[in-house]
């Protein structure tokens, strides 16, 4: 099992949400983040002083698959990240080593099991 | 079911309605006309104008229970107010105002003046009112906001859990018969007021006192608030969510207040509006320092809340004497009034969950305040007003005192008697409280399907814009170019 | 780019500014002075209360549109209705009124009163309000805040994409030539009114419908904003993000109508005034419950924004036949505003994008109040302002129904032409629309370089203090002490 | 200590109470009484809603602070204006009126009228009101909003750094010493207006200018906010955190202004109310057009913050001309004051750091505004309010110029001399300013013990609600039916 | 050492924090996240027109902990998080492969030590 | 690949963003998290009743480099961090299988390469 962490901008998160789940993988979390790389922060007026964010506001993304399904989940979140502006963002994978569901108390692989249900239920 | 018992709720008022034409189709206006006296016109447009400033107090208390509220129940409020005014407006129309003002001196249930028809001459139909030849529809305004404050203050023990459709029964209830009557006695021309000679100028106990017992009944067969009290019993606090929407309805209160008091001269010819008008400011004033030093003495804060509620607490004192005392004693009596506000939440607070200390600062206040008369009215004033004797100061008599607190006494058993009985048979049949569920979640998004504050409780990203900026999706490695109006400047490595 | 030609729109309301002094030296001042009669200081007092209670609808205007904006929006609102009512007083000082006041009865287009001067006899200049006898500057005020009230109700269709230069050059085509125009028509002593006795008390047509026809030009023009409608065109929600202050905005409104309809009497000797103002509030709460339970029985939601558009609805639908029909009609009227409110919003709101319902409640609302001095217009009253006739209910006939019908088409067709023409002319050049990424963004960050809520959209942590404690930095293991003023206590293990 | 200290603060405004019900027993009424001329109600009635339209204003500081301001800073404003008004009132009653107008003309300091007692004759009392004939108890009220107003004014450098307790001196003092003396001389028929013949209509220097000196004065002893200048002394950005309350802030105290202005005639009845109020309003309507141009012009952005400003800078300006001017010259002035705004909060933020640009707005406008008489003002005005001559360009004469140059030279060292040597021995007994942790904490949970928005700072999930919806906890797969009232529905795989 | 993180609801995260302090666990952090899973989001009714949100509000909670205490961590959240609805969330295991204290600039296990005093502290 | 997570203090936050910028590391995310630990909470009080708050707003720092990396990081951040009072917070170092720039969709080490120019970028 592998956590996929991305950082992406807000407006690209919808897409891969959509696509995502038409995969079968519903099963995400997102969080508000500000975070600096190449892209550097804004500088704006105000009453005549200026004021520098050093950050920009992100969405981290956040979804544990099973390993298989680690290179899906990538690839789609790079299609519809990408502008090729600075500040496209970045994906990490981590390895996880236990998971739960709360609902049924069930741990390993099956609580990861994709949905292929679940691209209708929104529908 | 819910949904139908609402709706049934809702078709109270509506009811209302439908049989207004009948046998309406008349012109019912008679008062206004050319070629009358010039005072007719000065003092309807004192009353008039002081009418608009107390019908904007229904803007300061949707804020001073909106600053008190969770961001969750902040935009019931909004709705419950226009529906409680408008309810208000329609029952005191057709039946409210004759109620209180349309009888005999001493009446008990006025008889005459229903939808503002067919009473004769008005100076002789509504006779308590005779002293002002005001017309009677500015005067109808007047009293209709006075009813529409007091129906405002009775929700402020209920806030955060209570149905919806509580509002629209009670508030049926309440300015068709309750206040109608129980105000009627007081400064209606009632019998508290011309038999036995109670004071009360502007409505400490007419109109504060009414509304206070309404939210004490209700609050008594509500409950507190899911997680106001621990396990054991000692209460937590539930702060409001915001203190400058607060600060904004205290002093839209402050300001109505000037219509309030010094607007039931109901004239303005005589001057005598003025006078009442710096001893309620003078009150006010007091009250704010009161309330602040003692809050500070028990708490060692600067107390936001206790400055705002020590104010409204102390015009609420001064609202019965404010036509009968000196400037000096609205000093005393503000002050005093600032005093018993953080003493009497602190208290309550520990055995009744109010949110926004309404049972202190119209109920406490409001006693406090008709009782004063008893002690500072001045000889002057009770001889220029016609009603009752001088306070115990000038008088050496407990006399008027004694008329003042039985005059409470009356109104208080009358109103706690008459609203129990409303909101138990509610309770009994519709239900006073939501779900635990909707309580948890808002009523807000429970009662009427949508958040006060989408964008905090249910944000979707490309709706709100957080992170995007004028130039976000360019291409270009260096964006700062593509936003030419606003100055941004991006800086890259 | 952009840049230059925002401030060439700019310059348009600067132009005008240089051209004053010229010739203007002398001392303007000529309707006021010692020894005049008592009514005319009453009659202005009144008039200048109710203009200032119709100023305050500005702040009623941007609160609604700002309370049902996202929070990305919020701020521009602010600039826009500063821009807007400055504007408009410029422009209705140098020609609106002229236009609007200044000619005989049945004219076209008014000829004097330009810059408030060389008029001569301010009763003779200006017919129509010859009937009272308040000063010229204080007819001037009340009148222009009319006008800039017709200019704020243009802008609610076109919320949160419209680039800020549009305002300014359609406000100086609008407060000029457009508004003045067809408002002199309606209630100026134009044609329509004098001619053909079309009834329009306050302004349901020659105020609300010709600012939502401006609004509908816009619209029209703007198209809605990105992700209102799915790529297979159902309507999306996208909610205002703070109904508390759309409530504070709905308050305020109320209250100035108190000065929009009773102070179109222009006096208060006669008392008519009272009588205009009971008439708006019964038909406001009947508003309120009607637009409450049709929305209820559509959705099963109290929808909180439907509770003060339906106010609003009513409102605008009694101001036609506030100086004209009876209390009972008031409710009738203002209850079917109410209904039309709701139906008319998720009628429009499936293919037209109008963020605060201004066409339904300035529109049809508009349209309907019109009409509805056809109905239930009252014999006494029509003599009374010597205009025009007694509605179907008391005269049978359908003659002043006709007249209204052909008053509202004519001034809808006016507007509609001259607004879209100059929209159009905009578009062409200056351009309509901000960027889609200006638009995802917000207004506020891209026309303005700051958001109206910046802690939110760009929080500085260091600025904004989250997490910070007056002892955080203390290195005591136990900081408690350290906090003097406030009670916090720390807990440790 | 802190809170010992603050508690002498408090016992200040207190022990003013206590003293006084000594002597006060009499009836102190005397001005009003049936059988008075029309007149006096009149008049009385026109000063009455003016004082309130003034009075409202406290609201419009509040709130133009409260949106410059950041959020851990907004609740304290709430608590410092309520306190700050009502120690006003106590003071200005007690001694500041009778110091401001008890006195011959060309007097020094008042001599009568304190506590409103003893002073004979009112229009001999206070004889440069004896112009008109309103009672002395509604010119009280009058005078007293406009002393809050400059209080009020004083604290706009000193947010979101200053400590609770030195509003609370610094008010005694400045409302019962500093201003009533300073105004007296320019407005109360003292030596600056009697002898002189400085022309200040309603106070651009009598009410602004001694406000903004203050805060001058405040702000040297006071410093920066932390985190104002960077290291190198350039200074940055600390923008407030919410433009729509700043925006209501800005269109109360624009509403305020039509009773600060027209309102100081003290009268009705001569009709120049109305006069004086168009020129209010042409005036402000040009700040903000210059403001947001020459905004526009300096930095690419229209200035949300800068249009607000705008609109009080020439409203301050016109403040003192507007009795003397006609529109045209208004419209300059304003125009002028709208220019100088953005001007002058760039230099000044350069090197002071004051979060709403008071000084600029009510200093640098102030002196412009008082100037702009010398250059203005009308024959026939002068003439008619009997002080000063006409200015330049009429009388082609420097004189009255450089009278008012001479009355604001002489105004702000005295008020400077006396705020300064105030805050001094403040500052060395009490202290001014918070601890560094008190203030990156903010004032509201540091001086007051609790956020003015505590969702957002002190977020306590379970009492907020996120998360929480009328159905979370049903064990039931697809929880829909659980939430009868909402329509919400929960869509499941 | 291992990382546990679990996404629950807001109402299930006071007992949790309750029990493990009363086990000795006072360490954790949480923030606010919202997400998908076999609970897809709710439609609410505005003005007549539709607003579905895909994603609920839910709360993650991070805790690092020694090998040993893993199990009971897991147990306790499992055990007050569990309503039977969807939506109940998850609980993932990571791997961690250090830790310092700030405040003290130690390392190691130590770092996360229980403290058994910890109970007593807010009572 | 390894990832630092950091919760600190808001204050502290500006120095190590700073310095790790002049160091060359300009890429991190951050975001608000509310924690506990031996730092218990904070009890206020309003009107009268009391509210306590056992979580402190806290700043969660997250940063993934290079192996070579991650001690310079970790002392930069202990060093800035540090008042010596409970609350400080703890720093945790969790392994990183993979990465990827969504920009380019390079993936591997150079991904993360440290920008020595990045310093002077916003000077
Ligand atoms: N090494 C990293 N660790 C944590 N977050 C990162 C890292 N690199 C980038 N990010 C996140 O990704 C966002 C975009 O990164 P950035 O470097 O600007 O993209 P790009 O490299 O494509 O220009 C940053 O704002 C930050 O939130
Ligand atoms: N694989 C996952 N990766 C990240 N977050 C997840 C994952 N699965 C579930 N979640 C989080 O848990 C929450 C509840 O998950 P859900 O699937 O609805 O619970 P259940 O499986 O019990 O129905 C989601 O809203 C999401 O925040
Ligand atoms: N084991 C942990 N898991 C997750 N977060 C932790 C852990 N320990 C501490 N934290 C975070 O660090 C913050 C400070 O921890 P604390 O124990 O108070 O610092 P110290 O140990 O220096 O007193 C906490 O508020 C919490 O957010």
């Amino acid at each position: 099992m592998k956590k996929i962490e991305a950082y992406i901008r807000h407006e690209a998160f919808e897409p891969i949400r959509m696509e995502l789940l038409s995969l079968g993988f519903p099963s995400l979390s997102i969080s508000e983040v500000k975070g600096s790389g190449r892209q550097k922060g804004i500088t704006e007026r105000y009453r005549g002083a200026e004021l520098t964010n050093y950050l920009r506001p992100k969405v981290k993304l956040e979804c544990v698959v099973a390993d298989r399904d680690v290179q899906t989940i990538v690839d789609t979140i790079l299609k519809h990240a990408r502008t090729g502006a600075v500040g496209d963002g970045k994906v990490f994978v981590l390895p996880v080593e236990e998971s739960y569901r709360v609902r049924t108390g069930e741990s390993g692989e099956e609580v990861l099991q994709a949905h292929p249900d679940a691209a209708a239920a929104t529908t | 079911m819910r949904r139908s018992s609402t709706a049934r709720a809702l078709v109270l008022g509506l009811a209302v309605l439908l049989l207004l034409p009948t046998g309406a189709m008349a012109d019912t206006f008679n008062a206004a006309g050319k070629g009358l006296p010039d005072s007719v016109g000065i003092n309807s447009l004192w009353v008039i104008v002081a009418g608009c400033l107390v019908m904007f107090m229904q803007a300061g208390f949707a804020f001073l229970e909106i600053g008190f509220s969770r961001g969750k129940n902040a935009g019931t409020v909004v709705a419950k107010i226009l529906t409680n005014f408008s309810i208000a407006a329609i029952m005191y129309w057709t039946v409210g105002f004759a109620f209180a003002f349309g009888g005999e001196a001493g009446h008990i249930i006025g008889s005459h003046g229903f939808l503002l028809r067919d009473f004769g001459d008005p100076q002789k139909a509504f006779p308590i009112m005779g002293l002002s030849d005001a017309t009677v529809e500015s005067k109808w305004f007047f009293q209709f906001v006075f009813c529409a404050v007091s129906l405002a203050i009775v929700w402020g023990t209920t806030l955060e859990r209570i149905k919806f459709g509580v509002y629209v029964i009670y508030a049926v209830v309440f300015s068709a018969l309750i206040y109608p009557i129980a105000s009627g006695w007081v400064f209606g021309g009632g019998w508290l007021q011309s038999n036995l000679g109670m004071q009360d100028f502007a409505g400490s106990t007419a109109v504060h006192l009414i509304g206070a017992t309404g939210a004490l009944a209700a609050l008594l067969l509500l409950g507190p608030r899911r997680g106001k009290y621990h396990p054991d019993g000692t209460a937590r606090a539930i702060p409001g969510h915001n203190m400058p929407l607060f600060g904004l309805g205290v002093l839209i209160l402050w300001l109505g207040w000037f219509g309030f008091n010094p607007g039931s001269t109901l004239g303005a010819l005589d001057g005598r509006f003025t006078e009442v008008l710096i001893v309620t400011q003078l009150a006010a004033s007091a009250g704010v320092l009161g309330a602040i030093a003692t809050a500070r003495l028990k708490t060692g804060q600067i107390d936001i809340g206790m400055a705002g509620n020590g104010a409204i607490g102390a015009l609420v004192a001064i609202t019965a004497p404010s036509g009968y005392v000196a400037p000096w004693a609205a000093v005393v009596i503000g002050f005093i009034a600032g005093v018993i506000v953080p003493l009497g939440v602190y208290a309550i607070d520990r055995k009744l969950d109010d949110p926004v200390g309404a049972l202190t600062a119209h109920g406490l206040c409001g006693v406090w305040g008709t009782l004063s008369c008893g002690l500072f009215t001045l000889p002057s004033l009770a001889r220029y007003n016609a009603v009752g004797d001088p306070g115990l100061f000038y008088s050496g008599s407990f006399g008027q005192l004694g008329v003042q607190a039985l005059g409470v006494v009356t109104v208080f058993f009358f109103v706690f008697a008459a609203s129990f009985a409303t909101f138990w048979l509610i309770k009994k049949t519709y239900g006073m409280r939501v779900t635990a569920d909707e309580e948890d979640a808002g009523l807000d998004i429970s009662e009427h399907g949508m958040y006060g504050y989408p964008e905090q409780f249910i944000p979707i990203p490309e709706l709100v814009g957080y992170g995007a900026a004028p130039h976000v999706a360019t291409p270009a490695p260096a964006p700062a170019p593509a936003a030419p109006v606003s100055t941004t400047k991006e800086v890259t490595a």
